[in-house]
């Protein structure tokens, strides 16, 4: 046991801050902040694309990857450290194809799939966006209907993917693709690859309320060659719950290091306003009103801890990682909606007012927290885990 | 006891609900939202004084319909509910604050025209310092050889720009009288007030307005003789908090219906989605703490018609109608998933209004606060 | 609208203060408190006994029934306030079998039930002990198959029941029997009265968590006349849950009275009592537990409030009176549970204690506080009628 | 980082909980409540000695067995879960305060027998109108030409009149030395002391002590010159808090696995009630509740062990411990309804110590304060 970084670990998130703190001198988390909050949604800036490069020199993008593919082995504790403090300071996070799919291709994937791939997205050549939801699936993922038919050495492949969001910006798609549709509907499906410039792939742009782009994609008869499947047939969805499973981890600390900032930015705020004659901080019910927020911050940091043991002792986080899931998302409207009340009048100015507090990110953040909750399955799905894998109870009735 | 509306009042929110969902659809709200919106709509302003919305709580002699405060309460919720612009509000509240202090001359220039419809009027008060509490505002007005010279710099002026007349309240300059508090009357026009645009969370139009010596005629600072301008100012603080727990309710109350209707609607598993016992035990939560703060806030606003002590009743109906309405739009959010996420679908329309009108007099903690302060004081 | 009382509602709210006064002088009070937390549970004393025979004699045993049978019609709101001062007060309440019971008779039994019953319920020579859960049961309360089986001018009846608390001082069951089992479960029940000393029946004791006795009666080939079913045949469903949304303003006004009274008390130790130097009120934290407690109490008041004008203006008060019961029932466990924490090591003194404050009151109705979550339908099921009824949602998978 | 238990501690969990579940059964529990129990079964605490609980955190050189504050943290969570009498607790605490300010003749006299299970003892604080800060205690020591005499009335002092050391917190009369906080070592057998038992919430013994000029020896009083007993005082009431804590993590999982194992089995509807989504839903709160409190418990005994400052964590750890017991009982007798709430079943026997534990050392809102003050002045 031991509630605290080991040196190693020191050494590393030292190194990481003033990695950090370089790039915010440049103004990369300005940068960031205005991408995320959809003010900005053009091409990558030269800050940005020397970010990305100086993350794939120093190793950091595939750090957990096995040394035989180029990775440091890391930890899940150690990976964990990078998500956190990139994230903290505002950041761009390392690319989800390198952090969640790759180590997928690695675990599931033929030796093939690792030949023909990996290197290429440790590169930065190949970028996934994740096709996994249906406009119709919702919360039943697994009831997918785009449909991949085999054609002698080629798939052809009808449907249409939503939230499909870094289809903009990505090379190929993650695809989830029914190829048995005689099969229950989760042993019929399988991942694909699918090249984002192959014809009859048409993507429509779709903003949301928290101001990011996001897609619909259309696959009409486009076809692919057999060997973009990932590992084998109509095993996609264990592959898919199985990454969902991987990423916790670095999930969960990006999640931590962005709810940590948020509450001590809201602290610090609430030492330096005046309001009626008082700082803020002097009331005794904003100080408790913090110590609750205190508390919960704490509390599923804890949890993330527990997730990243859990992964480097080789074991799934399903039950922790759900947990982790559920109370962070829920925190995130928590802790955003505290600091609405807290900053009164304030609280209301967004990002584009020059009199705002942080760039508006508690109202961007209130608005990005309602996806986290129904996102990567909903909170209430979730909780249907926790009690059935987590505690034995028998499956719900639906 | 009897605390429900009287079948005349029904029928009075019936007609106004049917009359919003005819003039004022979604697409209105998002023509009429800033940034890219006036926050403003001129042709459904035309039809609310057209019906005589404006005029309802007002007697007859000033130009109303001699209506009561619950009359008005009954309109409201339906602009809630419709997301009517803000500029009804704004204008309300300057119409009460000068019913409350106003001279005679005073509503003959400025109550008249608003309850026709021809003025849109607003308050200014909170400072960047100061929100709550009147002692604390910097702004002031100093007595001139004619008439008053006011400065200062206000925050949030809902609808300030849009405005032909700002009531600001300010301090009178400790060495003059009348003492303490006092609302100069301005218009955007006189020499020396400067607006900047607000941009909020709200997509509603708040303006910062800083007043740089202008000079007001003699008529221009409400309240005549021995008013009690403090007094008067928080009766009609009161009564907006009120007539904001009731547009907030009406909101509430939408964001649930919608919500009813689509997970009757959405399918997942082979159901639809509200079969869910998850889904059913949000809804009726919500449900629950709306139905919560429609009678608080029905207290509360009979409490004041009757002329009775509400302060106890005004900070529970606000605090609950800001807690029911966020959470009716968070629970919202959370079972229309996607669906409610995507720019051009309709819920964050509400989920926007929800955080602005909790914060506009006083947010559900505020309230709490000064509920504490009651039940300590006893 | 009117949010006070009319002034006949004040007048009448005056003289059951009056009387309560008067019973508390006597020490009703405290013989009261003794009883419902379960320190005494023998028969009833002079006092108790004078009690009820003036409740009689005022008529007010009887206000909500009609003029015709002796009672004096009075609407939901007044008689609420006779339910809410007697509890306030901490004395007994009107017994159900006038205030439920009966009123089902007049709304749903045979002309040859009234003339049978309503005289000897009223001069109290017939209380009935509510007969409806069986072990087996529980939520599902439609699901019992306790029998009664028509032999000629009898029925004979078979099965246990289960919380069937008054039995041991009621003259009679209101049973709720199957006595068509062919039929759906909700249209096979009948209600029957069977006394409590025909050969059959037997009472076995059962004590709860709450301190209160409660019953086990089991009925065995016990033979009754068929004049004793109350309405008509396998209609006994629709009575039950009619007597359920009629009892709702009185047990609503009953929980009002309770809770308004822990509060007020409450509040009234934290006024006085010291610790660490500071006397609590003085506690900004307190003052705001306090408010928000306030806060509720206040909804829940108003909430009744619509219960008895929705019945006064003749109709069901089935979602409100659902939403009452929820909200009210939960408060009572958060009300208490915050008692504790108010009042510190204090705060876990029992009634039996001579340092306890209020005899123990927020112990014992924390203990109380379970039964009136589950009881009366759980607020599971609530929340799925308030779901279904109010917002019209479709029926719960399960 | 590694948040978990090593192998050896994972045994040592199994075991104990092994141990507990042949030796005390919910009948035990039954049979040593008070009012008409002891409040303690010395088969039970024989057992408990011989497999040398009491003895886990302290050196050999004590009579201790050298681990640390973690596996006596494992096993004490074990207490919780099978609800070990008070005993346990009462006697570790004046074991750790002894360890903590004894000097060693001290240590000798009375922490070996301790630890050998041949001595109960205790540790008297609170007051009518001081519980938390002992600058507020009026129990009072004042220095005897021989040893000391203690003056004072002592309220919830855990098992009292069962313990044969009581040590007594107090203040030195000002004129004397050392000053200020005291702590006393009586014997319930010394003059002028006398006990009236307390009535309580869960069924603990707790008694009333007053001292009437007790005098007591020349080394009665802990801590030898110039030691900061303040600080031992905090110390040791820190590691108490955090072994509260884990005290009630175990209670709360053992009332969620009772309950996930009752609605698996109950059924109504024709299904097992542990398949309806509210059910589930109200288990996982419960868990996830139950889970960041274990967390947070850990964290706050490894500080502790560790010699790090812990302030912020032992109250975190304590909250959620408090809130997250009572969560689970509160859920727990929902779900099992009547059959949870009739006195011959088991589960009010948590619910009752969810309580008492949340109010020993400090309760969830005490610790939320706490821990406000600590954010207000970093």
């Amino acid at each position: 046991m031991r509630f605290a970084l080991t040196p190693e670990e020191a050494a590393f998130q030292e190194e990481v801050r003033s990695f950090a703190l370089h790039y915010i001198e440049a103004g990369l988390d300005t940068e960031e902040e205005e991408r995320r909050s959809g003010r900005h949604a053009g091409p990558f800036s030269p800050l940005e694309l020397q970010f990305y490069k100086d993350l794939g020199e120093r190793g950091w993008n595939s750090m957990h990857w096995p040394r035989a593919y180029g990775g440091q082995e890391a930890s899940a504790g150690m990976s964990s450290i990078l998500s956190f403090e990139l994230e903290y300071h505002r950041l761009p996070q390392v690319e989800w194809t390198v952090s969640t799919f790759a180590p997928t291709i690695l675990k599931n994937g033929t030796q093939e799939n690792i030949n023909l791939w990996l290197e290429r997205i440790r590169s930065g050549e190949v970028v996934y966006a994740m096709g996994y939801s249906e406009p119709d699936a919702g919360t039943d993922l697994a009831s997918l209907r785009t449909s991949a038919v085999r054609e002698g050495d080629s798939y052809v492949i009808n449907g249409e993917k939503i939230w499909n969001s870094g289809a903009h910006h990505a090379t190929h798609e993650w695809l989830a693709v029914r190829t048995d549709p005689s099969a229950p509907k989760h042993r019929g499906i399988s991942v694909i690859i699918v090249p984002i410039d192959v014809p009859g792939v048409e993507i429509t742009p779709l903003w949301t309320w928290g101001g990011s782009r996001t897609n619909i994609t259309r696959f009409t008869n486009v076809i692919v060659p057999v060997e973009n499947l990932i590992g084998e047939e109509n095993m996609g969805w264990s592959y898919i719950v199985g990454a969902l499973d991987y990423e916790r981890a670095d999930i969960g600390a990006r999640v931590i290091g962005r709810l940590r900032r948020l509450l001590d930015d809201l602290v610090h705020y609430c030492r330096g306003a005046v309001r009626d004659g008082r700082v803020l901080i002097s009331d005794p019910a904003v100080r408790r009103q913090l110590a609750e927020l205190e508390a919960k911050v704490e509390v599923v940091t804890l949890l993330t801890h527990e997730v990243c043991a859990t992964v480097d002792r080789g074991e799934t986080p399903t039950v922790v990682g759900t947990m982790q899931k559920v109370m962070a998302s829920e925190l995130r409207t928590e802790l955003t909606s505290a600091a609405f009340e807290l900053m009164d009048l304030e609280g209301q100015l967004d990002g584009n007012d020059p009199l705002s507090f942080m760039a508006g990110e508690f109202e961007h953040e209130y608005r990005y927290a309602p996806v986290q909750r129904f996102g990567g399955g909903t909170n209430e799905v979730m909780r249907d885990i926790i009690a059935q894998r987590g505690l034995g109870l028998p499956r719900t009735a639906r | 006891m009897d605390v429900g509306l009287s079948p005349e009042q029904l029928s009075l929110a019936e007609a106004s609900r049917q009359m919003l969902a005819r003039q004022w659809t979604t697409a209105g709200v998002r023509a009429a939202a800033l940034p890219d919106g006036p926050g403003h709509s001129p042709e459904l302003w035309k039809q609310l004084a057209d019906a005589g919305w404006l005029r309802l709580p007002f007697p007859e002699s000033a130009g109303g319909d001699g209506g009561s405060l619950i009359e008005l309460g009954v309109v409201v919720r339906e602009v809630g509910r419709a997301l009517v612009p803000t500029t009804f509000a704004s204008t309300l509240h300057a119409a009460l604050l000068l019913w409350e202090l106003g001279s005679v001359e005073q509503q003959e220039r400025w109550l008249r025209p608003i309850l026709n419809g021809e003025l849109l009027a607003t308050v200014a008060y909170a400072e960047a310092a100061a929100v709550h509490d009147p002692a604390a505002y910097q702004a002031t007005v100093r007595r001139l050889a004619v008439g008053w010279s006011l400065s200062g710099r206000k925050l949030f002026v809902e609808n300030g720009s849009l405005s032909k007349l700002i009531l600001v309240a300010c301090r009178v300059a400790p060495d003059q009288v009348p003492k303490g508090l006092g609302i100069c009357a301005v218009t955007p026009d006189d020499e020396g007030v400067s607006f900047s645009r607000h941009a909020t969370f709200g997509h509603d139009l708040q303006d910062e307005i800083t007043f740089a010596e202008v000079a007001s005629g003699a008529g221009s600072l409400l309240g005549g003789e021995g008013a009690d301008v403090l007094r008067g100012w928080r009766h009609v603080t009161e009564v907006v908090t009120v007539l904001a727990s009731l547009e907030m309710v009406g909101g509430a109350q939408a964001v649930i219906d919608r919500t009813a209707q689509y997970v009757t609607g959405r399918h997942a598993f082979g159901k639809p989605i509200g079969s869910f016992q998850a889904v059913q035990h949000h809804l009726a939560n919500a449900a629950m703490a709306v139905k919560g703060a429609d009678l608080a806030a029905w207290q509360a606003a009979w409490r004041l018609a009757e002329g009775l002590s509400a302060a106890r009743e005004v900070s529970i109906a606000k605090a609950s109608a800001g807690r029911a309405y966020k959470e009716a739009t968070v629970i919202a959010h959370q079972l229309h998933g996607g669906m409610g996420y995507i720019e051009e679908t309709d819920l964050h329309l509400w989920s926007r209004r929800a955080i602005a009108a909790d914060l506009r007099h006083g947010s559900a903690a505020y309230h709490m606060q000064r509920l504490a302060e009651l039940v300590g004081a006893l």
